[in-house]
């Protein structure tokens, strides 16, 4: 859905939370996105209340996701916004060297990446780093390609050493955590952007 | 003392573990599955990492993530709480392995008592007595031997087991073969062995507990008992101190052998003796619990101590501040509130609490997770809440219980208020002279205990 | 035993009355304003009349419509609680007057204890240690001459009041002229008696307390001693006990004193001897509190008694089941939550509570008539909840406080929550020693108390 | 403030609880009282949704009344009704021998009476007796008329008798309590119907 939400969004969304405002909000947050781009009527006074509107439905996004309260509705000015937070359903499942793609339909607590990536999530707790031992050189770099089965990067726990590896060639658009750093289930470490076909769900 | 420990557990264990080490001025690291994020462990903690998602093999059960939770949050220590892994050896290497104390008893000792053929026969070499019945497992054969031996009723019992699970009462010989074969199934379902061995069945039995502490420098206190008669399909529903069938003399007998065992074995840390005591006043050894119980409220309701400060400090390495016979003061009684049906045979019912308000002002203690808005998972166990009385004698704390579930509100979950509230209504627990057969003798004359008595 | 009681107060006092009856066995009848018509006290009673507008003058105070409120409802006895008409000898006699038995002393007792110079007189007369200063009214002139005798600093203290009104502290000649005008005509307008008596100032001086219960059949029963000295302006914030400055000698001969005086006067039911421990450890009688006291939980954490249910069983005929001094276990402390406002010199800050958890676990009582959306009135005072803590020693006392006042959460009006957390955190509390100037000195340091301080 | 809203209510409210409708909602309670009385568009439909609308609104102001809480806000089709009780003041004050005369801009926490009656409500605990003394005929009957000054009934609280008295001409219309009864303060005693002008307030 973010994908075709992207696309109506025509550029509309400037950002990442402005695409999840048109998600959560559509037409509303539409609206009030055209406000803000000046692509409404180009009124000051106009504008300018669509762009407290904006920031008020943006700080509640950020209260929900924040508090990780359920749900907030407030009403106010003739109009009623509800934030409701997504379900807290896992992306990734743990496994020896697991790597976890985020389906749309079960998207984690974390925001979803943008531009079609795949966020690679940590499926377990543990150190994270980026070389195979201190001094070598990083599995992967930002703008590395990668094949399906390369190993990303590795996870200690109990002094094992667990590889994560790519599920599908990519090229590495992000790295989430500086090595040696500890992590814990469920947090992101790598956006891959797919150089093919989208990985199918399951 | 430590600067940091990680409580591997949820619910209302994980905030008292919590409460205690905050009063000890140690900091608390929480950690959670997915379906916990906000919960009140995570909350009152000083820091929380998140393990797994919902399912415990995943989550409140991976070694790995625990340990690597602790290690990477610079803890010193960990406290299992009871359940989950608190019982695991496995773990307990696993800690010691990546330098963290477990805070409990050693793996090797943990091992031995889990093995309950190799507890019994520590226990007999300890003086401890035993319920009569097969030294270790008994072929079918050697079953209906033994039965012929003791004398029916007869307990057949899973090796392997516990919580009730591969157990059968058998009355007589004609039902020794089937309750063999089934009890056998069960356990090999339950515990992957169907090894069973005999006991002599002691009816009418009750379960009393003795709670030991023990340090790292030979120093051993016992806290007393714990009656814990009341319970429904092996689950205990509600506890009290002192126990109504211990005179001074057989409290002291139970007290001493518990601790002959533990200098015996080297125990460690917290420790719970499970006694069957029968209609003549004899006590026979059941198991050891390597870990603290739920039930530990009411031995500190009446001793005063905090057992889980106690079990930290001792991890630690202090020594005990007092040692021998715990001084006690007054009665205590526990009430577990569990999320459970009891129209629906006591079916666990999670769902969303709309509100709770807990039993305030004297003598009455709550232990919780629950606030309003709160979602019981039916991922986890079905306690909700713990309520513990304390008051100056059995018949006051009797009143004092009834007064605080009648404040005690829950709403949204069935629950198992009502049912202990009519047990302690009953001329029978009133009496103090009940048995582990009491929900199923007095259960249907009891509206709220209808559903459970099948 | 009585079938029905009264419970002529409101707030945590009313509940806390309620929840003794109920444990009795005791119906409980609440009275109430229509201010407080979905108050907690109403909600647990098993009857309740509403009395009058919320005005106290009309309601809580309305002599005639409280007693018909018991009669008409078959009660046999009314508790008073503390504060409004617990002190009212005219309220015990309308009691006895329509048949009713006033859970407290005799109105003759209860008048001669309300009126300074004739208690005076009694202690004396007992062998109890006073105050040293005029036997009685002073005018300007005979107070001058009584404190020259006395040596500065001296007190003005109003012979008909109490709490600090009309109170001032002279410390020198220069000064009396203008404090005894002062004092008096605040006495006058508090009181309508500007009269005025001269005490030697002890300072600095600690506020410790004696707790007494007395029977119909001349037993006696002393529990100890409550530490009262933290107060901001006459105003208690913390209480505890045992009291830092006493040791095992001085608190029997303070409780031994509270026993005589209570034998002399043929003391009745729950009273507290205030008392003045001086720099040097000598003790001086201030006032006999003729009633409960609202820091009683701190007492009952430590023996282990329920003071308001003794009450009511003294008053019903009973005999205490133990006399001379009761055994204690253990340290506690009490912290008083109060709506009020410190950013602005403690005003009281009426209104609505949106959210209010209290802290739970081991060792942690709290007394409240408050849940969430309860309005805290203008009407009636600012206490919203008690924290009682108890633990083994001062010191673990103080940090499960700590513990506790963290846990506890309170949205919707300022309180001296924040205010106690730093002072129990502060070196001179953990110390122990400490006066009751303790909030203008050590105030000024302590953030929360900053607009405490003039 | 009732006096005046009676007229300003021009026979609109045929009772004491519409009156009070008029004076808590305004316009929004006139127009709906409007539709109610036949006095706005003769259209079925649209009076069934305003007498809908009324009764609603009529049942939270019950709500609020008999709850005694604060406040009840609902909102629902695009109108946002909120409900805040008037503060607690007492109708009656306690005296040795008191009436106590509802004033509309006090109103009590019980439902007023309708028809223009006037509600006496007990300004005290005690016992409520109909006569001076047992077998003695009762102060007043239903139906009767009685003058200002008259006693209705006596109070007993403490053994001492207060003599509850009418402040104005009116006929009793009705009895609420039973003789010898105990009532509370605030329970309604008797209701009166002026036979005069109505009695100012104060």
């Amino acid at each position: 859905p973010l994908d075709e939400l992207r696309e109506q969004a025509e550029g509309l969304a400037s950002s990442e939370e402005e695409l999840l405002l048109l998600g959560l909000f559509g037409e509303d947050a539409e609206r009030l996105l055209r406000g803000i781009r000046g692509r409404g009527r180009r009124d000051d006074e106009f504008s300018g209340v669509d762009q407290v509107r904006a920031d008020r439905i943006r700080e509640l996004v950020r209260i929900v996701q924040e508090s990780g309260i359920g749900e907030v509705t407030v009403e106010e000015e003739g109009m009623r916004v509800s934030v409701r937070a997504t379900p807290d359903t896992p992306v990734a499942t743990a496994s020896a060297a697991p790597l976890a793609v985020p389906e749309p339909a079960e998207a984690g607590p974390a925001v979803p990446p943008a531009n079609g990536l795949v966020r690679v999530e940590s499926p377990m707790v543990g150190n994270f780093y980026r070389s195979p031992q201190p001094g070598a050189p990083s599995f992967v770099e930002v703008g590395d390609v990668v094949a399906a089965g390369q190993t990303l990067c590795i996870l200690e726990a109990m002094k094992l050493m667990n590889e994560v590896k790519a599920e599908l060639d990519a090229v590495v658009r992000a790295i989430h955590v500086e090595n040696a750093e500890p992590v814990e289930y469920g947090q992101p470490l790598f956006d891959l952007e797919p150089v093919s076909a989208p990985p199918r769900a399951g | 003392m430590f600067g940091r420990v990680l409580v591997a557990n949820r619910g209302e264990i994980a905030v008292r573990v919590i409460r205690a080490l905050h009063e000890l001025g140690v900091e608390a690291v929480a950690v959670y599955s997915t379906a916990d994020a906000d919960a009140l462990h995570v909350r009152l903690a000083d820091r929380a990492v998140r393990i797994g998602p919902p399912a415990v093999g995943e989550s409140y059960l991976n070694i790995p993530s625990i340990v690597a939770a602790a290690t990477t949050t610079g803890c010193e220590a960990v406290h299992p709480g009871y359940g989950f892994l608190s019982e695991n050896a496995e773990f307990v290497r696993m800690c010691e392995a990546n330098d963290l104390v477990f805070i409990g008893p050693s793996a090797h000792v943990m091992e031995r008592m889990g093995d309950k053929a190799l507890a019994k026969a520590e226990m007999r070499a300890a003086g401890v007595p035993l319920v009569p019945g097969t030294e270790g497992a008994a072929s079918l054969a050697e079953a209906r031997a033994a039965a012929e031996e003791l004398g029916f009723p007869v307990l057949l019992k899973a090796a392997a087991g516990g919580g009730g699970r591969g157990m059968r009462l058998v009355h007589g010989p004609g039902e020794l073969h089937d309750a063999y074969d089934r009890a056998s199934a069960e356990a090999h379902a339950a515990f992957g062995d169907g090894t069973l061995y005999v006991e002599k069945a002691i009816t009418p039995a009750r379960h009393v507990e003795i709670q030991v502490m023990c340090d790292n420098h030979g120093g051993v206190l016992t806290c007393g008992e714990r009656e814990c008669s009341i319970q429904r399909r092996h689950q205990k529903l509600i506890e009290e101190t002192p126990s109504p069938a211990l005179d001074a003399e057989l409290r002291e007998a139970m007290e001493s052998a518990a601790e002959r065992a533990c200098r015996h074995i080297s125990y460690r840390n917290a420790g719970t003796f499970e006694f069957l005591v029968g209609p003549d006043g004899s006590f026979s050894f059941i198991e050891l619990n390597t870990r603290l119980q739920v039930e530990h409220p009411v031995t500190e309701a009446v001793t005063g101590l905090d057992l889980v400060r106690l079990q930290v400090r001792v991890a630690a390495g202090e020594p005990l501040p007092l040692t021998g016979r715990a001084p006690r003061e007054g009665h205590a009684i526990e009430i577990r509130i569990n999320a459970e049906d009891p129209s629906r045979g006591f079916a666990p019912a999670p769902g969303r609490i709309e509100r709770f308000r807990p039993p305030l002002g004297p003598g009455v203690r709550t232990d919780t997770f629950v606030e309003d808005g709160v979602t019981i998972s039916p991922y986890y166990d079905s306690l909700i809440a713990k309520v513990v009385i304390r008051d100056e004698t059995r018949a006051q704390a009797i009143d004092r219980a009834r007064r605080a579930l009648r404040e005690l509100e829950i709403v949204g979950v069935p629950t198992t208020r009502d049912a202990a509230y009519q047990i302690l209504g009953s001329e029978e627990f009133r009496s103090g002279d009940y048995s582990t057969s009491f929900i199923d003798e007095a259960g249907s004359r009891l509206p709220a205990l209808s559903g459970a008595v099948e």
